[in-house]
């Protein structure tokens, strides 16, 4: 059997819309579709599409299945006298609902773009800037999609985090000092801290060095210990016993912060 | 800036100067605000009595519809707005300095669209049933577009998020309400018309199909 | 899909004898365009004698001029503009102010509130953290919203407090319960993100925190 009609083969947004198609273009009754021709064209759309590669997503294969079990319902014979008692709903009755329920979203679906047609024929000009007050700053009308997004965002940033050069003045060794003071006091007592990670973690140069200047300091509290444990191996950062003296009271970052002031 | 004494603006002096006045603010605060306001939103920050409100409304509607007007007062959204004439867009639209900007959906996008207007609150899956498409991400693009939001989650496995339609929905599509939609009927009954019955093609017969 | 035939929408030419129609058109344009457009200007554009169109404007600035309108049609810099009414103008303003803001967050603010969201009970340094940023924290005017509330402090040296979202927050987000929050997971089914915006460059980010 010829296919009657040109298929557009990347135009069909599913099976469902290929379906509408066939039925439509050839006037097919759709409450008594001729499903052994309908079925014929529509693996003949499959199979040109797989010559053209035209990619079709499982559902299509899904739907050809479909119309073969239904093509071979309708061709067992039927028990008259059963069907007299129990009489048997047409094997075709589900795909016809979906096909029907299918079109009138695509019906809905033009009488909303009607709409729209005609609503990018009018034009609103508010003047409400004028009326604004100067404290009235602008930000973002935000929904729940927003907050997950910008989550989203936060995390991808945090991920391929640059190295980017941040104000002078926001990081010190005073602040290095604090930061490692508070590595030290989330991990538990006895973990070694990777000096590298740390190093890694800083985004500028300054960090660096501040917090390079900050283990130094550290060390000559005996706060925390360096240790190696082979000859060439990772340097990691070890809490002492000092830690908790040098750190029990406020007094030590009082220092700290007059002697870098 | 000092805050005027709104209830001096004519209020409960029922003198036609009054009501010619407040029409008049109301005309303005229209005119100004971008967002479709509302009679109740309008009547309490005037303190007024919203049936007043409302029936001045309705009077400047009335007014713009005829025909010399070239704006218009319309329900969008459950407020009024003002904006020029749709029949008018070819002469207008010469001057239109990028005033609206562009909203433009693919097929795929309005239909997920009508299947969520008409369905909502509905779930991912239940929408790619009806289109028998499977792939979520126009519902992306509606929601970075504002036209749906999520509306909490259905109680079955899985939890799935619900989708409904937003303000901005009704705003784009020039709908008052929801209820303005055509009932899905309506396009149902519109299909059975279409259907131009007997005469099939020979081929086509039911009783080929057996034989 | 075809477009719709706006012409079906009752346009006709303007023809000679059709007044009220063109001034409806002419109300439409001095409505739409933000500068003052001069006669000559609207004639040349609309094909119409510059008489013609000098005798319509005056009509409509006329017509404007009535104290129930609350709009103007003026002359200004040689054209003609649409502006609201001066002694409506305190009037306005208070309405505007008067007006419930949506909920407006600023972008760090934002991003501060859905680290709480995803990660509570949080402390400031954590957040800060996460977000990559440093410097002056958002939290302030996220609990002015009472979108988040103190919960406690962590038992780690300094007892840094913790935050967590509100009541307020689940309103604010349509959310019944915090399970509701979508999680990622869900989020990326959505389709891949196909990095609709470009992430500003952090320096500028960085710097709007301090800012």
């Amino acid at each position: 059997m010829t296919a009657p009609l040109n298929f557009h083969l990347e135009h069909y947004d599913g099976p469902l819309d290929l379906l509408l198609d066939l039925i439509r273009k050839q006037e097919i009754n759709i409450y008594d579709i001729p499903i052994a021709q309908i079925t014929a064209q529509y693996l003949e759309y499959m199979q040109r599409a797989l010559e053209m590669d035209v990619e079709l997503s499982a559902e299509f294969i899904y739907m050809a299945a479909t119309l073969i079990h239904i093509k071979s319902k309708m061709l067992l014979p039927r028990d008259p006298e059963l069907d007299k008692l129990l009489p048997e709903e047409d094997p075709r009755k589900e795909l016809v609902d979906r096909l029907l329920e299918h079109e009138r979203f695509k019906s809905a679906a033009e009488m909303l773009h009607q709409k729209r047609v005609i609503e990018e024929a009018v034009w609103s000009n508010p003047q409400i800037e004028q009326f604004l007050a100067e404290d009235n700053n602008p930000g973002l009308a935000v929904t729940l999609f927003d907050l997950v997004k910008t989550f989203q965002v936060v995390l991808e940033r945090t991920k391929s985090r640059p190295i980017y050069e941040i104000d002078k003045e926001d990081v010190s060794v005073p602040d290095m000092i604090r930061y490692l003071r508070n590595v030290f006091e989330n991990e538990s007592r006895s973990e070694t801290i990777s000096a590298r990670g740390l190093f890694e973690r800083q985004r500028s140069r300054r960090a660096m060095i501040c917090l390079f200047l900050a283990v130094l300091e550290m060390v000559k509290l005996q706060a925390i210990g360096l240790v190696q444990n082979d000859s060439f191996g990772e340097i990691g950062l070890k809490r002492l016993k000092g830690f908790e003296s040098a750190f029990g009271s406020e007094q030590t970052m009082t220092v700290i912060d007059e002697g870098y002031h | 800036m000092e805050e005027l004494d709104l209830s001096q603006l004519g209020e409960e002096r029922p003198s036609g100067g009054d009501e010619a006045q407040l029409k008049a603010i109301l005309e303005a605060i229209i005119y100004v605000t971008d967002e479709p306001l509302s009679a109740q939103q309008i009547a309490a920050a005037l303190g007024h009595p919203i049936d007043k409100i409302k029936r001045i409304l309705d009077e400047l509607v009335a007014e713009y519809a005829r025909p010399e007007h070239g704006l218009t007062v319309r329900e969008v959204a459950g407020g009024y707005k003002m904006a020029t004439k749709a029949e008018h867009h070819e002469a207008v639209r010469a001057f239109v300095k990028k005033l609206t900007p562009p909203l433009k959906l693919s097929l795929a996008a309005l239909e997920t669209l009508a299947v969520i207007a008409y369905k909502q609150p509905v779930t991912a899956p239940e929408i790619m049933e009806i289109r028998g498409v499977q792939g979520a991400s126009v519902l992306k693009t509606l929601l970075e577009r504002k036209l749906i939001a999520e509306s909490g989650r259905k109680n079955v496995v899985g939890k799935p998020i619900l989708y409904k339609t937003t303000k901005e929905f009704l705003v784009q599509f020039g709908l008052k309400d929801l209820s303005e939609l055509p009932t899905l009927k309506e396009f149902e009954e519109l299909g059975r018309m279409e259907v131009v019955e007997p005469d099939p093609p020979p081929e086509t017969k039911a009783a080929s199909e057996h034989g």
